[in-house]
């Protein structure tokens, strides 16, 4: 954190000075460890085996949060008596239909009752529109002694018991008194009067096993009760300014605009469908017709009425996972022409640069938009394999585009931050030369596009007609007003153009429009709301009258959950939100993120629908009964718990079943995407990880340039403890080549007692630490890391897996001719081994362009 | 201090007539050293930015004169960041104004050698006219079993978590319309 | 002059090394990066104070564990970010011919860069090789505190972008005092081997105390500070006086060299 | 783009039409980068965790090099010279066999006071500004004492030049004085930084260079055809001078032994080489001397080797200064044994 996030740490030095214990867990000792109370070394992909040892303590030492588990969790609730555990199936869950490659999860359901998760996959169970699901609260069975056997928490109980300091030490390389400590610390700041909080950042998420990480962290804060109140909770720290924004507002395929689905093709063919498969009968997505009205009505203007479901035929469809490696891969072989990347380096920031690359050269045009030419750009120029020799520019048939973008100072607009907070950014000066705004090429190209489609009657083109096109233009350069759009997203009435005050007040009948619904009152009453600026200094410490957090500038989430069951705060310490009985309402420093005259003791009758079925016990209201999930019964295709998986390529056998990979995970087996053995490769023996450092920026586009940050880290370099050094005669200062079976980087080598080997399973585990930042454009140069990893992905949300992957690494550079794996294996090897998967997975069907996904069903209808 | 004669100009003299027989303080001092002051007193305007490397979201305050940027350091108010920036924030001047930013639109036609510039509003077009070809060429009406599809996957799009929220929103909404899918960003990767 | 003096208190046990103090340095003052180097040496790749770089991080790597702290094996990492100290008796104040360098009335060392004609003097009497000439410019530079900001009000550049604030800019006798508090409560947690570099004559009395002072975790050589500084004009009193005596001597020679017997009167 | 704009562009790389460059340093101008520090500091080839035993940082030098090109030795023996000179001629004052010597004496010191300056402009980094060197007068800076002891030399040598034995009492003392100062001040001005060899000797230097500027004035006036009493005249001043010189730097080398970072400092290197060539001069110059023989050759050869002496002198303690700034162990090891007391 303090690497990547050093302004954010500044918080945690501030915890730290007032008593905090700071626990860094990461396989390097970092900056954020070289401040850090206790550092634990972690072996790269076993953080659930150690997260889950933390459950077990928790539970078996009797430490966790009775009062907080049993009324805001989903802990008493009772399971189906199919469901069976990978304690059982050595790996798997019930329910993996191996002819399907998938798991189908209805052997994981709550007992007689049927609900929609907040995220994820909602259509997982959707053979047929179930209107009534998740309505009977009534229905829903429950044993608040927790001790009955199918219960959650006695569930969790069970899946976790193995995970015990021994299995953590064998998994993890942590030793169990070092273990134990991080144990003690994080139960004894816990309960009601302490919160404890867990950051992570992508070395969480990057897995094939991805969002279980986060899963089991949540589960374990979920014992603890550190959710929803103040010092507590699990921190996404976002690596770019506006990532969390571009997810809420979403550039991703499978979402519109404020955690809407795409509709996909085969289940949501008309509106109806689509708000029955995804609305949901209780908790706060039962307002979900609402906000796809507002939404379709904000896109398409008059031409959205009732009649013709507010145009919502004019939403194309997906059929499967569209996804950036998926779309990789399809255009690697030929089958897209043409490609936009806006901000962003996937020749250099995504996985298996060599294979990114024959996707760039098997278009027809791409346009690229940044400071200056990237790697992607430029990959017809100077990448690797023309600078071999191996293609020639003049083979390259790509058309390219590149187009100067404005810089944040020569735009208005909005960051959403890693807290959700809205700011906005004020336009200081004029766009130098051709540069523009994203905005503003948007908005000329949609222009364009209209006018060439303007007399075209062809059905397929009325959603580009009938589109809300008209913002305000400003200046000569014919800039759209930002605010004008920022307006659109918050939303107005239609009738007399009232600006929402939030999304309450978001109607299905077509009177409101809202761009975003989270978004709903950031232009509340006309004001800029994301550009207030009050100094923090004049406000409380929860400062919100600076920027605008969503949803309703709530600053913490799920903040019900501050008070206990009777709506008193858990301690005058831990007061944050809570409700006042003279006014019969609820208060707090916050906005109270609850209905906010629903008193604690509310049960909702037999009859109640929508937002009523929410107990006033039921801080978590996205949730269709108002319970944090301890355990996922829907919504999570690789199981209802985490469960600790290998990497795809590891070190190691898995030390707890069988099943030695995410069974679901999402593989790419092509020519060009070789991967190593699952475990004990001999070419390829030492345990890799990619990072960032804090003085480059992601691929590098806004750092390699700056001479000021250059200076800081000059050259590409690689991480390696001195007896990996000694092991492979690496010298510090010297130069290394690090290669996989994808392709070989050479880099400096720096020898540090930051790194060490681990000791598992009697073997002596090596890890090389690889930043990322570099490739051959800029000030700086050096290799990219990313032309060693693999295509491959957690299937819940198709995120790559660069954290833990194995690799080779010898003394010296690399040959002059560098070699890359994009027309295959660079080394010709019979590749026979342990097999990752227990046999029914291992017959995974395959599908387009390589990819063998446990979600095929969803992914690619055949 | 600092009598106007100008005899007292010369520092040895002013040591002198100021009995300052050390000569390590003002009477050393020169006019440039007297009205000295922090570039950004001359600042035109200065207005509220955000830090655009991570999602922390510190506070910037850009400080403009004559139309160019004079600096750019760190907003005391913000609750996020209290006036602080990490190395990337503090650069974020040479970041916008640095002479490695291109000014022009550059072209390469297929099998091309280099970069040629072409005016704006031509490549506009030219954009314009691919994304309406291949749309056109690539259009999916219906699924084989009857679905209906209406989209294109001829056309994919990168990016997203460098950009605005109104720009994010804008992308969405054009490409949604002309029927994209493959709309992606940094955020899974 | 009646503005209190002022200074840097930077704490190290708080400093995560992200050197935002380099890089807000050189955008505050502009100055020019010089040079992509890796060093080989952990994350320091600036090497060390120069004209062209006003603060510099250093970064120790140690096979020992630092107190209160817990790890697997036997290691820490200390980083400081280090400045020129502002030496209340300043080596390179007092040896500057030419009047460039100056006191201020924040009781900081400040050179003007209108005056310095790069003699080079300064850049041999800073006990603590802070200064130094930059060969293309001519001129020697270093750490002004912000002298142009102060004049406003204004929190030096690296004070102001510091994220965990482990270089606080301030009054001498608050920094004084935040230190001292701070050093106590390090030791109340342990961390015994805290200490207060530089902050007062008492502590270095070769410098008078400095007006950049340090919390320290390890012996200061260790950070590249010397142990004990002396001002050079500590001491040039005996120079001075042998000088005399060696022109006395001198004198005496010639007299007598030229003295002759025979009497040479006209 | 201008040469001069490109140099202030240099490490910044902000285009002028974007940015505004006007911060302290913005006017910093630059070259080219230096990214090892000139050279000087080697890639580090061991395991920063390592640790050696003497616990330094990365042998990183603690203190900067001296930054003075050639000129500034060459400067302090003609100051030297100059100063002896002054000295001698204001001894000469009024001998009338000894005038025709007294005149070259005074022709020395007006030179030496007048290439001087020059020699140090040459060292100066904004040479143009050479006048602000009487900006101020900081007594605490032996550097600013030294400058106007050299400009008042200077013009009191021109006088005396001028006036030869008419000059009256004034310029006779201030000549004599001012030559001693310069003669000697530059010994002090070393002794009195930060550097640990020129520090340790800072008793010694300015009597090494008071005698050395004796005996480097007769170095020059042996080479000068001479007559008998003349050569007496100068075989003395000089004798006075090389033994002084001898002792000073015998009293050095004892002194180093008790500070053997130092002492290895000054042995190795350029340095070393040099203050052996000094030495070697220096005492086959007396032993020339010394030779009971009476030639113009000897003489000249004598004064020769004197002169190379001399100078070899200088450049050798400029050259070990800059040893001793770069070896870290020197000035630690200094400081903490005076710390144990």
């Amino acid at each position: 954190m303090a690497e990547c996030h050093p302004v954010g740490f500044r918080w945690v030095m501030e915890a730290k000075r007032r008593g905090a214990t700071i626990i860094h867990v990461d396989p390097r000792f970092t900056r954020t460890s070289a401040v850090a109370d206790i550092h634990v070394p972690i072996r790269p992909g076993s953080d659930i085996a150690f997260l889950g040892g933390l459950v077990n303590y928790i539970i078996s030492n009797e430490r966790w949060f009775r009062d907080y588990v049993v009324n805001y969790t989903n802990a008493a609730a009772l399971v189906s008596e199919d469901y069976r555990d990978t304690e059982d199936l050595d790996g798997l869950f019930s329910g993996w239909d191996a002819e399907k490659g998938q798991y189908d999860p209805s052997s994981w359901q709550y007992r007689g009752v049927e609900v929609t998760p907040a995220a994820g996959h909602r259509e997982m169970f959707s053979g047929e529109p179930r209107a009534e699901r998740g309505a009977i609260v009534s229905a829903e069975q429950h044993d608040f002694t927790l001790t009955d056997p199918l219960c959650v928490f006695q569930i969790v109980k069970r899946h976790f018991s193995r995970y015990t300091p021994e299995v953590v030490q064998e998994a993890c390389g942590v030793p169990p008194e070092l273990f134990e400590k991080v144990a003690r610390a994080l139960c004894d700041n816990s309960g009601r009067d302490r919160t404890s909080a867990f950051c992570y950042a992508v070395g969480w998420t990057q897995h094939s096993v991805g969002v279980q990480y986060i899963r089991t962290a949540a589960i374990v804060q979920m014992l603890l009760g550190n959710i929803g109140r103040p010092g507590g909770g699990i921190m996404a720290l976002r690596g770019h300014s506006s990532i969390q924004g571009s997810t809420d507002i979403p550039t991703l395929y499978n979402m519109l605009p404020g955690y809407l689905p795409m509709p996909k093709a085969s289940y949501d063919t008309d509106l109806k469908k689509y708000l029955e498969y995804n609305e949901s009968a209780s908790g706060w997505w039962s307002e979900f017709p609402k906000y796809t009205v507002s939404l379709l009505k904000a896109w398409y203007g008059p031409a959205a009425t009732s009649q013709n479901d507010w145009c919502y035929h004019y939403l194309p469809h997906i059929s499967g996972d569209h996804s950036h490696m998926v779309t990789v891969a399809a255009m690697a072989d030929a089958q897209v022409q043409g490609y936009f990347v806006m901000g962003e380096n996937p020749a250099v920031g995504s996985m298996n640069c060599a294979l990114q690359r024959k996707g760039l050269h098997n278009l027809k045009w791409l346009v690229v938009r940044d400071f200056a030419p990237t790697e992607t750009a430029e990959f017809w120029r100077n990448a690797p394999e023309i600078v071999a020799g191996d293609v020639k520019p003049e083979q390259i048939g790509t058309e390219v585009f590149f187009f100067p973008c404005a810089a944040h100072t020569e735009k208005d607009g909005t960051f959403t931050n890693t807290q959700r907070l809205l700011q906005w950014h004020h336009k200081a000066v004029e766009p130098p030369g051709d540069c523009r705004s994203e905005l503003h090429f948007i908005w000329h190209l949609g222009r364009r596009l209209k006018e060439l489609y303007r007399s075209s009657s062809e059905q397929k083109d009325f959603p580009l007609r009938d589109l809300t096109w008209d913002y305000r233009s400003i200046g000569e350069i014919e800039e759209p007003d930002a605010e004008e759009v920022l307006a659109e997203i918050s939303g107005y009435t239609l009738g007399d153009h009232k600006y929402l005050p939030g999304y309450k007040e978001l109607k299905d009948d077509g009177s409101t429009v809202c761009g975003c619904w989270i978004y709903c009152g950031c232009y509340k009453d006309g004001v800029n709301q994301p550009a207030r600026r009050k100094p923090a200094s004049e406000q409380t410490w929860v400062a919100p009258e600076w920027g605008w957090a969503w949803p309703a500038n709530r600053r913490l989430l799920y903040n019900r959950a501050s008070a206990d069951p009777d709506g008193k705060p858990w301690s005058e310490r831990k007061k944050y939100v809570w409700w006042d009985p003279g006014e019969r309402k609820w208060t707090g420093y916050d906005n109270p993120d609850f209905i906010v005259d629903r008193p604690p003791d509310y049960r909702p009758g037999p009859g109640a629908k929508g937002i009523d079925t929410l107990s006033g016990i039921d801080p978590f209201i996205m949730q269709a009964e108002g319970k944090a999930w301890m355990y996922d019964p829907n919504g999570l295709l690789d199981g209802p718990l985490p469960t600790h998986y290998e990497p795809e390529e590891s070190v190691l056998k898995n030390p707890l079943y069988g099943q030695q990979c995410n069974p679901a995970r999402m593989e790419w087996i092509r020519n060009d995407n070789p991967y190593h053995k699952a475990w004990g490769d001999p070419d390829y023996p030492f345990i890799a990880t990619t990072y960032r450092l804090t003085e480059h920026h992601t691929a590098g586009g806004m750092s390699r340039w700056l001479p000021w940050l250059c200076e800081l880290q000059p050259e590409m370099f690689i991480e390696v403890s001195p007896e990996l050094a000694e092991l492979r005669g690496l010298e510090n200062g010297g130069w290394a080549t690090v290669s996989t079976i994808r392709g070989e980087i050479e880099a400096r080598v720096l020898v540090t007692g930051r790194m060490q080997p681990f000791v598992q399973q009697g073997r002596t585990l090596h890890t090389v630490g690889i930043p990322y930042h570099w490739s051959w454009i800029g000030r700086s140069t050096g290799d990219a890391a990313n032309e060693l990893t693999a295509f491959v992905a957690d299937p819940n949300v198709s995120i790559e897996e660069s954290k833990a992957f194995s690799v080779q690494v010898v003394a010296g550079r690399r040959a002059k001719k560098r070699r890359a794996a994009a027309q295959g294996p660079l080394v010709e090897r019979e590749v026979s081994g342990p097999e990752r998967d227990l046999a029914p997975v291992h017959e995974k069907p395959g599908g387009k362009h390589g990819l063998h996904a446990g979600k095929t069903e969803m992914t690619e209808e055949s | 201090m600092a009598k106007n004669n100008w005899f007292l100009k010369w520092p040895a003299l002013r040591q002198v007539a100021s009995g300052d027989p050390a000569g390590l303080g003002e009477s050393a001092m020169t006019e440039r050293t007297r009205s000295l002051k922090p570039r950004t007193a001359e600042a035109d305007k200065v207005v509220g930015s955000v830090c655009p490397y991570c999602g922390v979201g510190c506070g910037q305050k850009v400080y403009v004169k004559d139309g160019k940027i004079l600096d750019i350091e760190g907003d005391y108010d913000s609750p996020i960041s209290e006036g602080c920036l990490c190395p990337k924030g503090s650069a974020t001047m040479q970041l916008v104004t640095g002479t490695h930013r291109t000014m022009n639109v550059l072209y390469r036609r297929p099998y091309g050698k280099k970069w040629e510039k072409i005016p704006l509003k031509q490549a506009m077009d030219m954009v314009a006219d691919r994304v309406k070809q291949t749309r056109d060429e690539t259009w999916e009406e219906q699924h084989e079993k009857g679905h209906p599809l209406r989209r294109t996957l001829g056309i994919a799009h990168l990016g997203g978590a460098t950009l605005d929220n109104e720009e994010n929103y804008l992308i969405k909404k054009l490409f949604t319309a002309l029927g994209m899918v493959q709309v992606e960003n940094q955020a899974r990767i | 002059m009646t503005t209190p003096a002022t200074g840097f208190f930077t704490d190290t046990s708080v400093c995560i090394g992200c050197k935002a103090c380099e890089v807000a340095c050189k955008q505050w003052n502009q100055l020019p990066a010089d040079g992509d180097f890796f060093s080989g040496r952990s994350y320091d790749n600036t090497i060390h104070l120069e004209a062209t770089t006003w603060r510099h991080v250093a970064f120790v790597e140690r096979q020992a564990r630092l107190s209160g702290q817990t790890t697997s094996r036997p290691f820490s990492w200390l980083l400081m970010s280090d400045v020129c100290k502002h030496c209340q008796r300043a080596g390179c104040l007092e040896a500057c011919p030419t009047g460039a360098i100056v006191r201020t009335e924040f009781d900081t060392v400040y050179v003007q860069p209108d005056v310095c004609n790069g003699c080079g003097y300064c850049v041999v009497c800073c006990p603590f090789g802070v200064i130094n000439r930059r060969e293309d410019d001519g001129r020697a530079w270093k750490c002004t505190l912000c002298y142009d900001r102060q004049k406003d009000g204004v929190e030096p550049a690296c004070a102001k972008a510091c994220p965990t604030d482990s270089i606080a800019f301030g009054k001498l006798d608050d920094l004084r005092e935040m230190a001292q508090a701070r050093l106590q409560e390090l030791h109340r947690r342990g961390v015994t081997e805290a200490w207060l570099y530089g902050m007062s004559e008492r502590d270095q009395p070769g410098t008078e105390g400095l007006h950049a002072f340090f919390l320290l975790l390890d012996r200061p050589e260790a950070y590249n500070l010397p142990p004990d500084p002396i001002v050079p004009t500590k001491g040039v009193a005996g120079s001075w006086g042998v000088m005399a005596l060696a022109a006395a001597g001198m004198a005496a020679a010639a007299l007598a060299a030229t003295h002759s017997r025979g009497g040479d009167r006209k | 783009m201008s040469l001069a704009q490109s140099r202030l562009h240099v490490g910044r790389e902000m285009s002028p039409g974007l940015a505004l460059q006007i911060g302290e340093g913005a006017a910093q101008q630059v070259k080219h980068a230096e990214p090892d520090a000139g050279g000087i500091v080697p890639l580090w080839r061991q395991v920063p965790s390592q640790h050696r035993t003497d616990h330094n940082y990365y042998d990183l030098a603690l203190l900067k090099e001296p930054v003075w090109i050639w000129s500034v030795p060459a400067y302090f023996y003609m100051g030297g010279v100059a100063g002896g000179s002054a000295m001698l001629a204001a001894a000469l004052h009024g001998k009338k066999r000894l005038r025709r010597l007294a005149n070259w004496c005074r022709f020395l010191a007006f030179l030496g006071t007048t290439i001087g300056p020059v020699l140090l402009t040459y060292d100066l980094g904004k040479m143009s500004r050479f006048l602000n060197m009487l900006r101020v007068l900081r007594p605490s800076s032996p550097m600013s004492i030294g400058s106007w002891s050299l400009a008042g030399t200077g013009m009191m040598a021109a006088l005396s030049l001028l006036q030869g034995d008419r000059s009256g009492a004034v310029t006779r003392y201030g000549t004599a004085v001012g030559g001693l100062l310069v003669a000697g001040y530059t010994g002090v001005l070393l002794g009195n930084t930060a550097n640990p060899l020129w520090r340790e000797r800072r008793l010694l230097l300015p009597a090494l260079f008071m005698s050395s500027a004796a005996a480097s004035t007769a170095g020059v006036l042996q080479m000068m055809p001479l007559d008998e009493r003349e050569e007496k005249v100068v075989q003395r001043f000089g004798m006075v001078g090389k033994a002084g010189e001898a002792a000073c730097m015998v009293a050095m080398q004892r002194n180093d032994a008790t500070v053997p970072e130092v002492a290895a400092a000054a042995r190795e290197g350029k340095g070393g080489v040099l203050w052996t060539a000094a030495k070697a001069a220096l005492v086959s110059g007396i032993l020339v001397e010394l030779l009971p023989v009476r030639s113009p050759l000897k003489r000249k050869v004598s004064g020769a080797l004197t002169t190379i002496g001399a100078i070899c002198l200088r450049f050798a303690l400029l050259e070990s200064g800059k040893a001793a700034a770069r070896e870290p162990q020197t000035t630690i090891n200094v400081q903490r044994r005076r710390m144990k007391g």
